[in-house]
C-alpha cells in the first residue's frame, strides 16, 4: 500500500464545481480517496494551482503516420535531442517527437492521458507497441472508419445494425478506443486519387454520401453504447469556404445522448474557413461557434495554429496531396486496404503569410466565442497545427487580449480586415482553461466515469501542480507566468507517485491503455457471420485470425464492455 | 594568437575524435576544452600537445594550427564564425559545418562532408575532397548558402549536393551526382564529372571538362564564351520544372 | 499438431498463411510458404549452445557465461557497434536500442546495406506508398524495377500483384499488366507483358526522362536513353498515365546501383508526378522479414531509422558515417554485438578484415559465415519458430509471429535483456 | 527411220487401239480408309479441345470462339489429314471419311486427359500456377484473391512443401500455369490413349 497526502492545494475541479478551493488531496495505491493514514508521504503544494491531470481528445503521437513523420524527417529530429537521464530514456524531435519526446514532454505538462486521434485498424498493433513506450500516459486510440468497405456495404444497404455489429468488432479486435471519421468517404475515393467535395458526393463505386455515413455511424456509435460519441473530421478540411460544409455536418446530427455530446468535431479550426478561394480567404469562425452554442450535442476542438515549423499528417490523405502541390516539398501517403489511408507533409506556418495567419486566428476565435468551454477544447491537433509543447502559449493567448493584441501586431497586415479577433475582449478564467484541457475532454471522451479528469474519491489520482498561486497572478497582464507555469509543473502526479517534477521525468513508468468491447449478441457478432469472414479472407492481404491485436499488446489492460442493443 | 595542436599517437587510433569544441573564440578563454573520442570524453590535453603563443581578444586574432595525424578528427571548425584552422595534414568529416564566418585550410585531404550546410567564411583545401563536399543534410532541402570552398585536388560523390548559395570551385575532377538537387549558388568544377546538376532547380553549374552521362533531360541553348572558354549551355533540369543553367565544355549521354 | 495461419520469418512479404505441421518437436511439413520459407521452416542443425573462441579452438559455455561476455566486452567499449537487427523481432529490437543508448553505442541495422538509400531518398521526398491489399484490389499497372521477386519475394506476385484477384478487377489476371525494368532478362521479365532494359547505371537517365515525358517535353529526350527508345519510353509513360491504378516496387537494382539514392529519389517524383494524372504509388521490396520493423523501432524509439550514432549520448544519424559498412571500412569501432543478420557473408571484405580484429559476439541460431569472425557465439530461438514477437511487413503492416513449436532456447529478447539488465547494474554502481 | 516406221506400225494395231480406247477399269471409289481435310458436321463444340490436344501437326487445328461459339478451324497447309481428331472429338463435330463408321463398329475410342507435372528442382513454390490456372480461379476464389488454398477441389496448390496436383483430371489444358512459370517448372502433358470401348449392354 502506497499512500500520498497533497497537501495545501489550490483545486480547480470542473467536474465537481471546484473552483480554487485550498483542501488537501488524499492518495492510495493510485487512486483518490477520502483521507489517508498518518504513514502517507506528504507533498505540500504551498497553494498551488492543482488541476486534475491533462487530458488531450485528440493528439496524434502514436502509429503508423506519427512513425512515418519521424521516418522521413531527419531533419526535424535534429532539434529537441536530448541524451538518457536519470530515469529518462534519450529522446529527438521537435514536431514528431519520439515517444520518449512526446510522453516526457506532455508529463512536464501535467498530461497524464492522451487519446490517439486516428488508427488504422489493420495497423493498430504499431499503435500499441508506440503506446507501450509512451510510458507516463494512459492512452486510448480512436480507429478509423471512414472507409471501411464492410461498413460502407452495410451503410448502402440500410443496415444500421450492421454497421454497429461491425464497429463492434473492429474495435474489439484492433483494442480501439472510439470511432473516427476522416473525410467520410474521402479517404476511399482517394484510394483511385478521387475526393468528395461535400456531404453529399457518392463514393465512387459504393454510391453512399458522406452525409449517409456520419448519420448511420453516429446512430451505430449510439446503438452500442460507446463512451465516446462519433469523432469527426469533417470533409473538405482545408479548403475556402468549407464552413458552410462543415455547418451542414453538424446539422446532420440529432441529441441521442443525455451523457454527453453525440458529435465530436476535430480541429474546427481547418473547416470554419470562408471566401470562395485563397484569395479571399477569411475567417467565418462567427457562425460555427453560434450554430455550436445552440448545440449541445456537439463539441469541437480547436485545432490551433501556432507559427513555426511543424509537421501535418492526417488519415485526409486527398487533402495532403493539395497540401502537397501547393507547397511541393515531400509528401508521403499511405493507403490502407479496405480502410482508410493518411498522408504526411512538412510545413512552416508563417506569420509574414495572410493565409497563415488567418488560420491562426480562427482558433482562437473559436474558443473564445463559444459560450461553453465545455463544447470547445483545446488542441492543436498535434502536430498538425502546432506541436503540442505549444499548449502553454495557447492558454496565455486565451487568457489575456493584451498578448493576443501584442501577437496579432506580428502577423500579416491584411489579417485585421479578414478575421474578428481583434474585437473579441473575451479572456478565459482559470476555471474555463481547466475545461478546456481536463475536465471537458474527459466528458467528452466519456471516461470521466474511469475516473479522469477529475479529483473525486475513486477518481485515477492523476494530478498536475502548477508552480502558480492563482490570486496572485493577473494572467491578462502577467500571461508569461502562465505560460512559463503550464510548461512546466511543480508535480505532475500519475497513478498515485510523482512521476515528473519541474521538468524532469523522475521514473519509468508505465502505460495504461483504455480500449472499449461492446457485448453483442451472437447473431451480430462479425466473427461468426459468413459473408465478413469470406469477403476478410479474400480482399485483406493478412489473415482474419492474425488481424486481432493480442493481450501482449497491452501492458495495462483497461477493457472497457459495453452493453450494445444489437 | 596562435594555438598548435599536436596530436599524439592513441593506442585505439582507429577510433574517431569528435572536437567541435576546436573553433577559434573557445580559445580566447583557454585551452580547457573537451573533445570526445568515441563514448570517452577527454580532455583537450589527453589528446594533443597544445601549445599557445601570443594572446588575443577576438576570434579574429586567433590561429589555431593542427597538426600529425587528424585525418580521423571529425567536425573541426563546426559553426565557426571567425578565426582561422590551419589544418597541416588531412581532415576528418564534418570540418567546418554550418560555419558563417572565418577561414579553414587544409594542407592534406578533407574528408567527407566538408563544409556541410555552411554559410559564410572560406574552406581551402588543397588536397582533395571526399564525398559530399559543400553538402547538405540527410533531409534537408538546402545545403550550403553562402561562403567558398575551394578545392584543389579532386572531389567525390554529391559534391554540393542541395547547393543554395555560395561558391563552390573544384580544380580537379569531381564524382557522381555533381551538384544534385542544386537550387542556387554556383559549381565550378575545372575537371570531368559525372551527371552534373541532376534534377536541379536553380543556380549555375560549370564543367570545364566533360560530362559524363549527361542526364537527358536538359534543353542545349547554345554555344556561350565564359572566362576565355566556349561552354555549351543547357538549361535547368525539365524533370524538375527547373530553370537552372549548366555549362559544360563536352558531354556524353549514356545512350 | 497442424499449425495454422503461422507466419513465415523470411521475406518481406511476412506471408501469414503458413500451416506448419509439426510432429514431435520437428517441423515435418509446411504448407503454402515458398521455397525459401519452407527452408527456414525446416532448419535444422542448430548450435546447441553458446561457444567462446579460446585460441583456435571452440568452448562450450553457459547462457550465463556469455551473456556477461557480451555485457563486459561492451561496456568497456569505446565505440561500441550493435549491428544487425533485421532478422528478430520487434520487442528484442527494442531493448537493442536501450542497450546502444546506455553503453553510448552505435546501433545499426541491414537497411544499410539493402534499402537505407530508400530511406534517405524518403527522407528527401517523402514516399507515397499503401499497403499491399490496395494493389491487390485496385492496381492495373504494376511495374517491378531492379527487382526480380521470383527469386527473392516468390509469393508477391500470386498473393499480391500479378495474379491475385481484386475487388475492383474483374479478372485480375487478364486486366492487369506487368512491367520489368532490370539490366538482364530476370525470370520476373519472362512473365511481364513489357520488359524494358537498360544499360547498367542507366535507371536514372530513364527516370528523368519518364518524368519529362509525363510532363509532356518528349521532344527534348534523345533518341535512345541508356539502351531504352524514345518511342519504348514515350509508350511507358503512356501506359502509367493510362492506369487507373500503377504501383511500382523497386529492389536493389534500383537501391545499390550507380547513384544509389538519388535513383529512388527520381522514382518516387515520377511517382509524384503520375499521381496529379492518375493514383499511383511506389514501394520498396524489402529483404529480411522484420527490416522494416526495425526500421520503425529506430524510429520511435531514437527517432531516425537506421545508422544511430549514440556516443555523444544523443542520437546522431548519418549514413555513410554511423551505418556499419562505413564504420567497419573505416575501423572505427572497438566491439561488435551481431543479432539477426549475417555479415560475414554480405560486407566487402575491408570491413571483415576489421571485424576479425575486435571483439565480436553473435547472437544466432545456426553456425554461419559471421561465426568464423566471434569470439562468443550464442544460439537463441528462432522468431517465428521456436519464439514469437511483432514484425513488419514490407508495407508497414504489423503481424505478430507465431510461435509454431517450442524448445528451450531462449529468444533474442531473453538473452539481449538479460545483457541489459548487468548492463543496467554496472553503470548504477 | 526404220524405228520410226517400226512405232508406227507398232501403234498403229487394231488390237492396241480398241484395247486403248475402250479398256474398262473398276469404278473410282473412296475407300473407307481414305481421309481427306477434316469438315464441321453440324455437331455443337464444346470447347473440350480434345481435337487440338491430339493433332501431332503443329498449327494445324485451333479451337477458337467466334462470337459466342466455339469451333475448330483446320489450317489445310499444316493439316497431315491424319485424322486423329475426327477420331477424337466426342461430339462428332468434325467428320472426314468413314472413320467414325469404323471406330463404331470396332468400339474403339481415344481417352485422353492431361498431365501436370512439376519439376521440385526447379519449381519456387510462389504459387503463380495455381493462381493463375483459370479452373483453380473459378473452384476457389479466396486461392485466386490470397494465394491460399481453402478448398479441396482445386487442381493444384503449395501443400507440404511442394505442388500438389490434386485434381488432374479437371485440367483443360490451357497451358496458363506453363506460361506463367518463370522457372518453367510446371510442364501440361497431353495424354491420349486408344481404349476399347465395352459391348453395350443389352
Amino acid at each position: 500500500m502506497t499512500e500520498l497526502l497533497v497537501k495545501n492545494a489550490c483545486v480547480i475541479d470542473p467536474l465537481r464545481g471546484i473552483n480554487g478551493e485550498t483542501m488537501d488531496i488524499a492518495i492510495r495505491d493510485g487512486k483518490i480517496v477520502e483521507e489517508v493514514s498518518d504513514a502517507a508521504e506528504v507533498i505540500d503544494a504551498r497553494g498551488m494551482l492543482t488541476l486534475p491531470g491533462g487530458v488531450d481528445s485528440h493528439t496524434h503521437i502514436c502509429g503508423t503516420k506519427v512513425n512515418f513523420g519521424r521516418y522521413m524527417s531527419p531533419e526535424d529530429m535534429r532539434a529537441g535531442r536530448t541524451p538518457r537521464r536519470g530515469a529518462m530514456h534519450a529522446t529527438s524531435g521537435y514536431s514528431v517527437p519520439t515517444t520518449y519526446g512526446n510522453s516526457y514532454r506532455y508529463s512536464v505538462m501535467g498530461y497524464t492521458t492522451l487519446l490517439e486521434g486516428a488508427m488504422a485498424p489493420l495497423e493498430a498493433r504499431h499503435t500499441h507497441e508506440e503506446f507501450t513506450y509512451t510510458p507516463l500516459q494512459d492512452t486510448m486510440a480512436n480507429t478509423l472508419f471512414d472507409g471501411n468497405w464492410a461498413i460502407l456495404e452495410a451503410i448502402r444497404d440500410g443496415d444500421v445494425k450492421r454497421v454497429a455489429a461491425i464497429i463492434a468488432w473492429t474495435l474489439k479486435a484492433v483494442k480501439g478506443f472510439g470511432v473516427k471519421l476522416t473525410n467520410p468517404g474521402g479517404t476511399e475515393a482517394w484510394q483511385w486519387g478521387k475526393n468528395v467535395s461535400c456531404i453529399r458526393d457518392p463514393v465512387p463505386y459504393f454510391e453512399v454520401t458522406p452525409a449517409e455515413i456520419i448519420r448511420s455511424i453516429v446512430e451505430a456509435n449510439e446503438l452500442l453504447h460507446l463512451p465516446h460519441s462519433v469523432h469527426l473530421h469533417c470533409n473538405n478540411l482545408g479548403t475556402p469556404g468549407n464552413y458552410s460544409c462543415t455547418l451542414g455536418s453538424f446539422g446532420l446530427i440529432p441529441d441521442l445522448n443525455e451523457k454527453r455530446q453525440t458529435l465530436y468535431a476535430t480541429h474546427v479550426q481547418f473547416h470554419a474557413y470562408g471566401g470562395s478561394e485563397w484569395k479571399d480567404f477569411c475567417s467565418k469562425s462567427e457562425p460555427i461557434a453560434r450554430f455550436v452554442d445552440m448545440r449541445p450535442q456537439i463539441v469541437m476542438d480547436m485545432g490551433q495554429v501556432m507559427f513555426g515549423r511543424t509537421t501535418t499528417m492526417t488519415a485526409d490523405g486527398p487533402m495532403e496531396f493539395n497540401l502537397y502541390r501547393l507547397h511541393h516539398e515531400k509528401w508521403s501517403n499511405h493507403d490502407v486496404e479496405l480502410e482508410t489511408g493518411s498522408g504526411i507533409i512538412p510545413v512552416i506556418y508563417r506569420r509574414k503569410n495572410l493565409v497563415n495567419s488567418i488560420m491562426w486566428a480562427i482558433g482562437l476565435e473559436l474558443a473564445l466565442l463559444t459560450k461553453s468551454p465545455w463544447q470547445c477544447l483545446l488542441s492543436t491537433d498535434n502536430p498538425n497545427g502546432a506541436p503540442f509543447v505549444k499548449y502553454p502559449e495557447i492558454i496565455g493567448l486565451l487568457m489575456s487580449k493584451r498578448y493576443r493584441d501584442a501577437e496579432f501586431a506580428t502577423v500579416h497586415p491584411d489579417t485585421e480586415s479578414r478575421v474578428p479577433l481583434p474585437a473579441i475582449e473575451r479572456e478565459l478564467d482559470w476555471h474555463e482553461i481547466a475545461v478546456m484541457t481536463r475536465a471537458g475532454a474527459a466528458r467528452a471522451l466519456g471516461i470521466q466515469d474511469l475516473g479522469k479528469g477529475h479529483l473525486a474519491p475513486g477518481a485515477d489520482a492523476d494530478v498536475a501542480i502548477y508552480p502558480l498561486k492563482i490570486d496572485e497572478v493577473d494572467p491578462s497582464a502577467e500571461y508569461q507566468k502562465v505560460i512559463d507555469a503550464f510548461s512546466r509543473t511543480e508535480y505532475t502526479i500519475k497513478r498515485g507517485r510523482v512521476v515528473a517534477r519541474r521538468g524532469e521525468c523522475l521514473v519509468h513508468g508505465s502505460n495504461a491503455t483504455l480500449w472499449v468491447a461492446p457485448k453483442v449478441s451472437d447473431g451480430y457478432d462479425m466473427g461468426k457471420d459468413p459473408d465478413f469472414i469470406e469477403k476478410f479472407d479474400r480482399y485483406y492481404t493478412v489473415r482474419m485470425s492474425n488481424y486481432p491485436v493480442q493481450e501482449e499488446y497491452v501492458t495495462r489492460n483497461r477493457r472497457i464492455e459495453t452493453e450494445a442493443e444489437l | 594568437m596562435k594555438v598548435t595542436l599536436a596530436m599524439k599517437p592513441a593506442a585505439k587510433w582507429f577510433i574517431p575524435i569528435e572536437a567541435e569544441s576546436i573553433v577559434p573564440k573557445n580559445f580566447l578563454s583557454g585551452t580547457d576544452l573537451r573533445v570526445w573520442r568515441g563514448n570517452r570524453e577527454l580532455r583537450l590535453d589527453e589528446v594533443f600537445s597544445v601549445s599557445v603563443e601570443g594572446d588575443a581578444d577576438r576570434a579574429e586574432d586567433v590561429e589555431v594550427v593542427l597538426s600529425g595525424d587528424t585525418f580521423r578528427l571529425k567536425r573541426v571548425g563546426e559553426y565557426l564564425d571567425a578565426g582561422k584552422i590551419t589544418v597541416l595534414g588531412g581532415i576528418g568529416m564534418h570540418c567546418g559545418n554550418f560555419m558563417s564566418g572565418g577561414t579553414i585550410e587544409i594542407h592534406g585531404n578533407a574528408d567527407g562532408w566538408l563544409g556541410r550546410e555552411m554559410a559564410g567564411g572560406t574552406i581551402v583545401c588543397r588536397g582533395d575532397a571526399a564525398d559530399y563536399c559543400a553538402s547538405g543534410y540527410r533531409g534537408g532541402r538546402k545545403g550550403m548558402k553562402g561562403g567558398t570552398v575551394e578545392v584543389f585536388g579532386r572531389a567525390g560523390d554529391f559534391l554540393a549536393e542541395s547547393l543554395a548559395g555560395g561558391t563552390v570551385i573544384v580544380h580537379g575532377d569531381a564524382g557522381d551526382m555533381t551538384g544534385a538537387e542544386m537550387r542556387g549558388g554556383t559549381l565550378v568544377v575545372h575537371g570531368d564529372c559525372s551527371r552534373p546538376a541532376a534534377n536541379m532547380k536553380d543556380g549555375s553549374c560549370y564543367v570545364y571538362g566533360t560530362a559524363r552521362g549527361m542526364i537527358p533531360t536538359f534543353k542545349k541553348i547554345g554555344t556561350v564564351q565564359h572566362d576565355g572558354r566556349t561552354l555549351i549551355r543547357f538549361s535547368g533540369d525539365l524533370a524538375n520544372r527547373g530553370k537552372g543553367n549548366l555549362f559544360v565544355k563536352g558531354y556524353e549521354y549514356l545512350d | 499438431m497442424i499449425v495454422k495461419d503461422a507466419v513465415c520469418p523470411f521475406c518481406g512479404c511476412l506471408c501469414d498463411d503458413i500451416e506448419v505441421e509439426v510432429e514431435e518437436g520437428r517441423v515435418v511439413a509446411v504448407t503454402n510458404a515458398c521455397e525459401l520459407g519452407t527452408t527456414k521452416f525446416m532448419g535444422e542443425k542448430r548450435m546447441k549452445n553458446p561457444i567462446l573462441r579460446v585460441g583456435d579452438e571452440w568452448k562450450d559455455i553457459t547462457y550465463d557465461e556469455a551473456v556477461k561476455y557480451a555485457a563486459d566486452m561492451l561496456l568497456a567499449a569505446e565505440r561500441p557497434l550493435l549491428y544487425g537487427w533485421s532478422g528478430t523481432h520487434g520487442e528484442a529490437q527494442c531493448v537493442g536500442v536501450h542497450m546502444a543508448e546506455l553503453i553510448h553505442g552505435v546501433i545499426d541495422n541491414t537497411s544499410s546495406v539493402c534499402h537505407g538509400p530508400s530511406i534517405l531518398a524518403i527522407q528527401e521526398v517523402g514516399h507515397p506508398g499503401c499497403t499491399l491489399g490496395v494493389v491487390k484490389n485496385r492496381a492495373d499497372l504494376v511495374i517491378y524495377w531492379g527487382s526480380n521477386p521470383i527469386d527473392a519475394h516468390p509469393r508477391h506476385l500470386s498473393r499480391y500483384t500479378r495474379y491475385a484477384e481484386g475487388f475492383f478487377l474483374e479478372n485480375a489476371f487478364r486486366d492487369r499488366k506487368v512491367i520489368v525494368v532490370d539490366v538482364r532478362k530476370t525470370e520476373s521479365a519472362n512473365i511481364a507483358d513489357e520488359f524494358i532494359k537498360i544499360r547498367p547505371g542507366g535507371d536514372y537517365a530513364v527516370l528523368s526522362a519518364l518524368r519529362a515525358i509525363v510532363q509532356g517535353k518528349a521532344d527534348t529526350i534523345p533518341r535512345t536513353v541508356a539502351g531504352v527508345t524514345r518511342e519504348q519510353l514515350v509508350r511507358v509513360a503512356n501506359l502509367c498515365k493510362s492506369a487507373k491504378f500503377g504501383a511500382v516496387y523497386f529492389g536493389l537494382g534500383l537501391t545499390m546501383t550507380q547513384g544509389k539514392y538519388k535513383n529512388i529519389r527520381n522514382a518516387i517524383e515520377l511517382v509524384s508526378e503520375l499521381s496529379r494524372h492518375t493514383k499511383f504509388t511506389i514501394s520498396a521490396m524489402r529483404g529480411h522479414y522484420n527490416v522494416y520493423g526495425s526500421n520503425e523501432v529506430n524510429t520511435w524509439m531514437t527517432g531516425y531509422p537506421f545508422g544511430i550514432d549514440f556516443s555523444r549520448g544523443i542520437a546522431f544519424y548519418n549514413p555513410g558515417e554511423t551505418t556499419a559498412v562505413d564504420i567497419l571500412a573505416r575501423k572505427e569501432c572497438d566491439a561488435a554485438l551481431i543479432v539477426g543478420s549475417d555479415p560475414a557473408a554480405h560486407f566487402p571484405r575491408k570491413c571483415l578484415e576489421h571485424l576479425a580484429e575486435i571483439p565480436v559476439v553473435q547472437l544466432d541460431p545456426y553456425p554461419n559465415a559471421t561465426t568464423a569472425f566471434c569470439n562468443v557465439q550464442i544460439p537463441v530461438a528462432v522468431t517465428g519458430i521456436d519464439a514469437e514477437g511483432t514484425a513488419y511487413r514490407m508495407d508497414g503492416v504489423p503481424i505478430r509471429t507465431r510461435r509454431v513449436l517450442s524448445s528451450d532456447y531462449l529468444s533474442d529478447e531473453e538473452v539481449l535483456a538479460r545483457m541489459y539488465a548487468l548492463m543496467q547494474e554496472a553503470r548504477e554502481r | 527411220m526404220r524405228s520410226f516406221v517400226y512405232y508406227v506400225r507398232e501403234f498403229l494395231r487394231p488390237e492396241w487401239i480398241r484395247k486403248f480406247f475402250f479398256a474398262r477399269t473398276a469404278p473410282l471409289e473412296t475407300p473407307s480408309y481414305f481421309k481427306g481435310y477434316p469438315t464441321r458436321t453440324e455437331k455443337e463444340c464444346t470447347g473440350c479441345f480434345s481435337c487440338m490436344m491430339i493433332c501431332p501437326a503443329p498449327g494445324a487445328i485451333a479451337v477458337l470462339r467466334k462470337k459466342d461459339e466455339w469451333g475448330p478451324e483446320v489450317y489445310p497447309g499444316h493439316c497431315i489429314r491424319c485424322g486423329l481428331c475426327v477420331e477424337a472429338c466426342p461430339e462428332g463435330v468434325l467428320s472426314s471419311g468413314r472413320i467414325l463408321d469404323v471406330t463404331d463398329r470396332d468400339r474403339t475410342a481415344f481417352a485422353s486427359w492431361y498431365h501436370l507435372e512439376v519439376d521440385d528442382n526447379l519449381c519456387m513454390r510462389c504459387g503463380n500456377c495455381c493462381v493463375s490456372c483459370p479452373v483453380n480461379r473459378q473452384i476457389d476464389p479466396q486461392l485466386a484473391g490470397t494465394g491460399t488454398s481453402a478448398s479441396d477441389e482445386v487442381i493444384m496448390r503449395i501443400e507440404g512443401g511442394r505442388v500438389r496436383i490434386l485434381h488432374m483430371e479437371k485440367c483443360t489444358g490451357c497451358t496458363t500455369c506453363e506460361t506463367q512459370c518463370p522457372n518453367r517448372a510446371i510442364r501440361v502433358a497431353r495424354m491420349v490413349e486408344g481404349v476399347q470401348l465395352p459391348e453395350a449392354e443389352a
